[in-house]
């Protein structure tokens, strides 16, 4: 099983991303289950969503503690100091972003990506939506899921142009994340 | 929650005009609560009225009964026939009836009507007497009257002169004679001249009027009767019928601590003095408009009070607005029509018009109409004695309701009455 | 026995427990839907606007101004012949409270879902199981889920239930807010036919409604004798209810290849010497737990309530015989208890055993506070403890100190 | 269900009185024409400057009735007050009792004779130039009950109670394709029953103070799509409508649910002992409100909820009154006109026990909130503001004041304040009828 958790802000789809990535993942015939973590809803307030994947069903109802994963939606939110809070030695990290956040000392990462996910959102959205830019990135970064089933729940969530751009973001997502190499890094790929 | 009253019996003394009335309103306010209407008389209830009118033959004894059968089996009303009240004990609320039986009642009214008075003369050989207000003094009449009788009406009041008229017209060469010991026909209902008009109009007919003299003694001649006179005329007949007035039918009532004057004393919720008996109709001497108690033995006023009896019998306090005297008479065809006083006094005006054979005559006390007549006219009575008992100022009116009587005197009480409503 | 367990198939869809909720609902073809919207049962209500919207959904939608209102129109379409189905959470189901008390007193089967939430005050809007607890001697039958799949499932045995001619009582579907409303994960969808032919033992014309035809007077005074006639019948429905949900499960799995267990699934309690007792989305992790410590030689059960009003007494107490010590974890207080709501029950379940067994009540998850695996772990082993004969706290509070 | 036979109500000749044309004589001479003796009397009397004409009112307890000796005049169960010539013998007792004008007292016959309103076809009216004479219905209320009473027998409200006439009339015109909803407080007795006994033939739905409006709204969706129009009837007190059920008439009203809710506005909580609700007039006093050195009656004025409803917009608002029936029962017909839309009644109802009057009292205690204008009688038809009873010149709010008990505390400038806020009330109306008029 592994473990994911996004940190994001209300408006960037943090929730639906973790919903939509739990989508393509059953979708490959796997298993998943993810679920956000509510404050009052709100727009800019933190948001965080877990994720978990197996392939067997699921039957943890709690938070991801230790996450094997973490997709930061906005890196900004590192300076709270929680962000990496259990995270794997040797996990993955996907960042929303030209560049890496500074990572609190200690933090071993086995793969690190970046993608500027937002400016993409904006170029094919128009809003700051950065939710399936960085799953694309995701996917092409970790290969834990693949584009095409991605693609293919896209349509349960968007409908139309939003349909259409998403798709667009998804795949510039996958297309531009670019890896990069953190010091101290382990680089064996989990 | 409100409790609900227990229903009540009332018992109802006397099955005329105020009796009925008085349980269509005791119907009206407490449905639920049982009437008991008792009636010395054997026949369906009737109205002595329409004596004069049944020997005249103008109308049969089908069809004289006051309310259909169907009236009595609404609702817990008892109609009983042939039961005569003998006495009333007030203490232990209950009468006693000609067989012996008690009735006990919540609330009594007295209604028997009124009975014949008896003549004071002299009967030696105990001839038959007749009266002339019950179906069975009719029937006795009836039975003795052969073609060519020769009938004394004992008075020239209102019945014995009705009783004439009848006779009259009944014709089969019937001669009557009538004896009135004043100066006048009809004498506490009109003013002599016009009473004089309606004695010539009966001696027209070939009635004998003995006026100013009245029967001193009766006694057997041949085959019929013969009565002498206080004149000391004689006056043969074949039929007496005695006419001379009618009192309160009170006589059972003795004893039972009851006020009786003239007729049994009620005030004008008809409450007599005794508690939760009341007394309506001929039998009372109640209020009349101007508060002066009397006994008014005319249907109207029976209805009225027997209404508001029926009604403070229920439980609801209602004053009955006193008797004004009013009556109207027809005949042979000639109409004669009083309301309110007949009687003009001193500081009273009177306002007359004559036409022809028709005459009206209004007295005034001051602005206010106190009693009109009329002879020949037609008129509305209940119209002219709205207007006086309101006191409706209307003598500025005078020439109008002379001139045309009906369309005045429903103009002034139509006014008046949008004024009090 | 595993239960519920999905093999990945082509009618499975991930969606959240309020969308499974939703499209369970769609599936029994409501005549009537009223909602008021509160967090966190609302994204359910939105789903059936949307189907309604789209025209998947046919039918009535009332937009009601409150939660009394909200299950009153309910009652209402079902009092008149009608299917009809409200959801609601927290100060919401609080809010209804008096008409919650009608419904079942009335015996109307109408079928409610609650996102479980905290109450006020202090004001919250976090998961718990408060609210549900609150209501759970108002004569309803209460059944709690703990996946999203037992949501779909449960809201269509909810009418089978509610409907069955000897039962006619209202039933609620309860589901842990957030933890489940807003948990994303694989349900199976059952498709329209198979619904069709599970709900055609129940429906209208089974039951008196209202009619023109044949006035009856709903809601009318009763004193005394009747009204103990009443009450009487009503207690020997909810337990019928209770007979009918074993039977039930059978035919459910006849129906959809799953089978819940009915009023109780019991988890790995063949030879178990400690048997855990809880409710809910927690259990889910609670089986975790259980299987992580088996392999350290810990034999520890699960009794999963799933039918909690009426309570499963028999089938507990059965199950509870013979163990070394019941652990109860609550995610609820019962206030004059000191205690948790289910612990309540479980120990008055106990009184039924000849044999005596420790009991240990563990609190958590109040307020959204996460009842993280480790802490279950914890409480199995504490159970454990107290079986082998440790002193201890009666209560014990999660995560507190 | 039996249906009982309901009489078949005569309608009647109305004179507007003193509006003839001068010299017309018309109606007496057609009714002298048709009916041998004159029966209507034409009071043209050019020597007062006055035209009008008067006959028979066929009154109720005809005096006439009572004086006949030969029982020749009878009152129909239709309304005639009918004498049989047959059996007239022309003694005159009659033409005495009666004050009205309404005998003809026939001097060549020596009968009597009145108006029998040519059985329906009034040869007076047909003859009338103007209009002056016109044939109405008198009894349109009844006309349009074409329902039997809805009770079963022994229903357990208080003798003298107002909201149960008002609901068995309710429910005479409505039919039986009805549900109707009660809710606890006095009336629900009217709408449910004890135990296993029903009050009414009607299928009924006794919901809670907090919630009928929306019982109502489940049923009645379900009914029309059932495809049913049957109609879905609140019949509920003040407190269940003012106060703690406000929120469901006001969800209701604003989703417009096509049901009719009539509230009987008793002014108060009558089936708990008498408190006070937000429609106890200010002033009065009640359990809650109490009289005593420090405090005495009602502190606020009435909630003026039926102008609340009209302001949510439905489709028809009306306040009505017991003692107001044929005005009532054209706006329940009004009412009922709207299919669509939410409909709502406010009923005055006086209670005579809780507000210290008798037994009898209800009907004309709740004529003078009328005429002293405490409750105005107005209507709101989509809009459309309407005074159906005008009042332009109050009585003195003495005369409604006086008739209770739980005003007796009131002094005279507390007494005026009442009768200038009723004033108040009834130009806020008339307002509305001047701004919205023609919406």
């Amino acid at each position: 099983m592994k473990e994911i958790r996004f940190h994001g802000r209300g408006g960037q789809g943090v929730a639906m991303a973790a919903e939509i990535l739990a989508a393509a993942l059953v979708r490959a015939g796997g298993f998943a289950a993810a679920f956000p973590m509510f404050g009052f809803e709100r727009r800019g307030a933190p948001v965080a969503a877990f994720l978990r994947l197996d392939t067997a069903p699921i039957r943890e109802r709690t938070q991801v503690y230790a996450p094997d994963c973490l997709i930061l939606l906005d890196p900004g939110l590192v300076r709270t100091g929680v962000i990496f809070d259990g995270f794997k030695a040797g996990g993955a990290l996907v960042v929303n972003g030209a560049t890496l956040p500074p990572l609190p000392p200690g933090v071993r990462v086995g793969l690190a990506g970046i993608v500027r996910a937002t400016a993409i959102a904006l170029e094919e959205l128009g809003r700051p939506a950065a939710n399936t830019a960085i799953l694309g990135a995701f996917a092409g970064l970790t290969r834990w899921v693949s584009r095409g089933a991605l693609l293919d729940v896209l349509p349960d969530y968007f409908e139309g142009d939003a349909l259409d751009g998403n798709r667009r973001a998804l795949e510039r997502g996958y297309r531009e994340a670019r890896l990069v190499t953190v010091p101290e890094a382990a680089h064996a790929v989990p | 929650m409100s409790a609900v009253a227990r229903a009540r019996h009332h018992v109802i003394v006397g099955a005329g005009t105020a009796g009925l009335s008085a349980v269509e309103a005791i119907r009206r306010a407490c449905p639920d609560d049982a009437v008991t209407l008792l009636s010395a008389e054997p026949d369906p209830p009737y109205s002595p009225t329409v004596l004069p009118h049944l020997l005249a033959g103008r109308i049969d004894e089908t069809r004289i009964a006051l309310r259909p059968e169907a009236f009595f089996a609404r609702g817990r009303c008892r109609l009983r026939l042939g039961a005569a009240v003998t006495a009333l004990d007030a203490e232990r609320r209950q009468v006693r009836l000609g067989d012996g039986a008690a009735l006990g009642y919540d609330t009594l009214l007295l209604a028997s009507g009124s009975e014949s008075l008896r003549p004071a003369l002299e009967n030696p050989d105990g001839v038959e007497l007749l009266a002339f207000t019950r179906l069975g003094d009719l029937r006795a009449l009836r039975a003795r009257l052969h073609d060519g009788a020769r009938v004394a009406v004992l008075g020239a009041g209102l019945i014995g002169m009705e009783l004439a008229e009848a006779l009259v017209h009944r014709g089969r060469g019937i001669h009557v004679a009538v004896i009135e010991q004043e100066r006048q026909v009809l004498p506490r209902s009109f003013d002599a001249e016009l009473a004089g008009e309606i004695a010539a109009l009966f001696e027209s007919r070939g009635v004998a009027l003995r006026l100013g003299r009245r029967a001193t003694a009766l006694e057997r001649a041949g085959r019929g009767v013969a009565l002498t006179l206080s004149d000391g005329r004689r006056e043969p007949a074949d039929v007496v019928v005695a006419c001379v007035g009618v009192g309160p039918r009170a006589g059972f009532l003795a004893g039972s601590g009851l006020a009786v004057g003239r007729g049994v004393l009620v005030d004008r919720r008809m409450v007599t003095n005794l508690p939760d008996v009341y007394a309506a109709g001929d039998v009372a001497e109640g209020p009349s408009a101007d508060g002066t108690p009397g006994v008014h033995p005319v249907l109207p006023t029976a209805a009225g009070q027997g209404r508001v009896a029926g009604l403070n019998m229920a439980g609801r306090p209602v004053e009955h607005e006193g008797w004004l005297p009013a009556n109207a008479f027809n005949f042979f065809g000639r109409v004669a029509v009083t309301v309110g006083a007949t009687e003009i006094r001193p500081e009273w005006a009177s306002l007359a018009r004559t036409r022809g054979r028709a005459r009206g005559r209004l007295l005034f006390a001051g602005a206010r109409l106190v009693g009109a007549s009329f002879v020949e006219v037609p008129v509305d009575p209940g119209a002219l004695g709205w207007l006086i008992r309101q006191g409706v100022p209307a003598r500025e009116h005078a020439e109008l309701l002379l001139a045309r009587p009906v369309e005045g005197a429903r103009w002034l009480a139509a006014l008046s009455q949008r004024e009090v409503a | 026995m595993t239960t519920g367990a999905l093999r990945p198939a082509a009618d499975v869809r991930v969606m959240d427990g309020n969308k499974a909720a939703a499209w369970a609902v769609l599936l029994c073809r409501p005549d009537l839907l009223a909602s008021y919207p509160i967090s966190p049962q609302t994204p359910l209500l939105e789903q059936l606007y949307k189907f309604r919207a789209e025209g998947r959904l046919d039918a009535e939608t009332v937009e009601v101004e409150g939660e009394n209102s909200a299950l009153s129109a309910a009652v209402g379409a079902v009092t008149a012949g009608g299917r009809a189905f409200t959801a609601t959470s927290s100060m919401g189901l609080m809010f209804m409270y008096d008409a919650y008390l009608y419904a079942s007193g009335q015996r109307v089967p109408v079928v409610m879902s609650v996102a479980t939430r905290e109450q006020c005050a202090p004001h919250t809007v976090s998961s718990g199981q408060q609210d549900i607890m609150m209501v759970k001697e108002g004569g309803w039958v209460q059944l709690v889920a703990e996946s999203c799949q037992e949501i779909l499932d449960s809201i269509l045995v909810a009418y089978r239930l509610a409907e069955d001619p000897n039962v006619q009582l209202p039933v609620n579907v309860c589901y842990d807010g957030y933890y489940l409303s807003h948990l994303s994960e694989p349900v199976g969808v059952p498709t329209q036919e198979a619904v069709d032919r599970f709900l055609a033992a129940v429906g209208v014309g089974k039951r008196p409604v209202l009619s023109t035809e044949a006035p009856l007077s709903f809601g009318a005074f009763v004193l005394g004798e009747l009204y103990a006639e009443y009450r009487y019948k009503h207690c020997q429905a909810m337990q019928r209810a209770l007979d009918l949900a074993e039977s039930l499960d059978g035919e459910f799995q006849a129906a959809f290849g799953r089978a819940w267990g009915g009023s109780i699934e019991a988890y790995r309690t063949e030879d178990a010497e400690v048997l855990l007792v809880g409710t809910g989305s927690a259990c889910g992790t609670l089986k975790v737990a259980i299987d992580h410590l088996r392999q350290e030689g810990v034999r520890a059960g699960l009794a999963r309530i799933r039918m909690f009003r009426p309570f499963p007494r028999r089938r507990l107490a059965e199950l509870m015989r013979g163990r070394r010590a019941v652990g109860v974890l609550d995610r609820s207080v019962c206030f004059g208890w000191n205690s948790g709501h289910l612990y309540v029950d479980v120990r008055a379940t106990a009184a039924d055993l000849e044999a005596r067994m420790p009991l240990v009540n563990f609190i958590g998850g109040l307020a959204g506070a996460d009842i993280r695996r480790e802490m279950l772990e914890d409480a199995v082993r504490t159970t454990v403890a107290r079986g082998r004969g440790e002193p201890g706290p009666e209560v014990v509070w999660l995560g507190l100190e | 269900m039996a249906t009982a036979a309901l009489p078949v109500l005569r309608d009647t000749l109305a004179i507007d009185f003193g509006a003839c044309p001068p010299g017309c004589r018309a109606c007496a001479e057609a009714c002298a024409r048709a009916r041998t003796v004159g029966r209507i009397t034409a009071l043209d009397l050019p020597e007062v400057a006055f035209h009008g004409a008067v006959t028979c009112g066929q009154c109720g307890e005809p005096a006439c009735r009572d004086a006949c000796p030969t029982g020749a005049i009878v009152k129909e169960d239709a309304g005639v007050v009918r004498l049989s010539e047959t059996r007239c013998v022309g003694c005159g007792a009659c033409a005495i009792a009666c004050v009205w004008g309404g005998i003809t007292y026939d001097l060549g016959r020596g009968r009597a004779a009145k108006c029998d309103t040519c059985d329906g076809r009034p040869a007076c009216v047909e003859a009338c130039p103007t209009g002056t004479l016109s044939w109405v219905e008198t009894s349109s209320l009844a006309r349009r009950f074409r329902h039997p009473d809805p009770f079963t027998p022994g229903v357990g409200l208080c003798p003298g109670c107002a909201a149960e006439l008002a609901f068995r009339l309710t429910f005479r015109l409505i039919g039986e394709d009805v549900v109707v909803f009660g809710a606890p407080g006095c009336a629900v007795m009217l709408v449910t029953g004890l135990n296993a006994s029903a009050t009414t033939r009607l299928p009924a739905v006794t919901g809670l103070m907090t919630n009928v409006p929306s019982l109502m709204t489940g049923v009645v969706r379900q009914l029309r799509r059932q495809g049913r129009r049957t109609r879905c009837v609140a019949f509920v007190g003040d407190g269940t409508t003012a106060d703690v059920g406000f929120q469901a008439l006001s969800g209701a009203a604003e989703r417009g649910e096509p049901v009719l809710y009539i509230c009987y506005d008793n002014e108060g909580y009558m089936n708990t002992g008498v408190q006070r609700s937000s429609t106890t007039q200010q002033g009065a006093r009640t359990m809650t409100t109490p009289v005593g050195s420090e405090r005495s009656g009602k502190a606020q004025a009435a909630k003026d909820v039926p102008l609340l409803m009209a302001f949510h917009g439905v489709a028809y608002v009306a306040t009505a009154n017991v003692a107001f029936l044929e005005d009532f029962a054209a706006k329940l017909e009004r009412a009922l006109a709207v299919e669509d839309g939410f409909a709502y009644l406010h009923l005055y109802s006086p209670c005579h026990v809780g507000w210290g009057a008798p037994m009898d009292s209800a009907l004309e205690i709740a004529r003078r909130a009328v005429e002293t204008r405490v409750y105005p009688l107005w209507e709101a038809d989509h809009g459309r503001f309407r005074i159906t009873h005008p009042v332009a010149r109050p009585r003195p709010i003495d005369d409604f004041v006086e008739l209770m008990g739980r005003f007796r505390h009131l002094g005279p400038a507390e007494r005026a304040a009442l009768g200038r806020a009723a004033d108040e009330r009834y130009r806020r109306i008339e307002a509305l009828c001047a701004a919205f008029a023609d919406v």
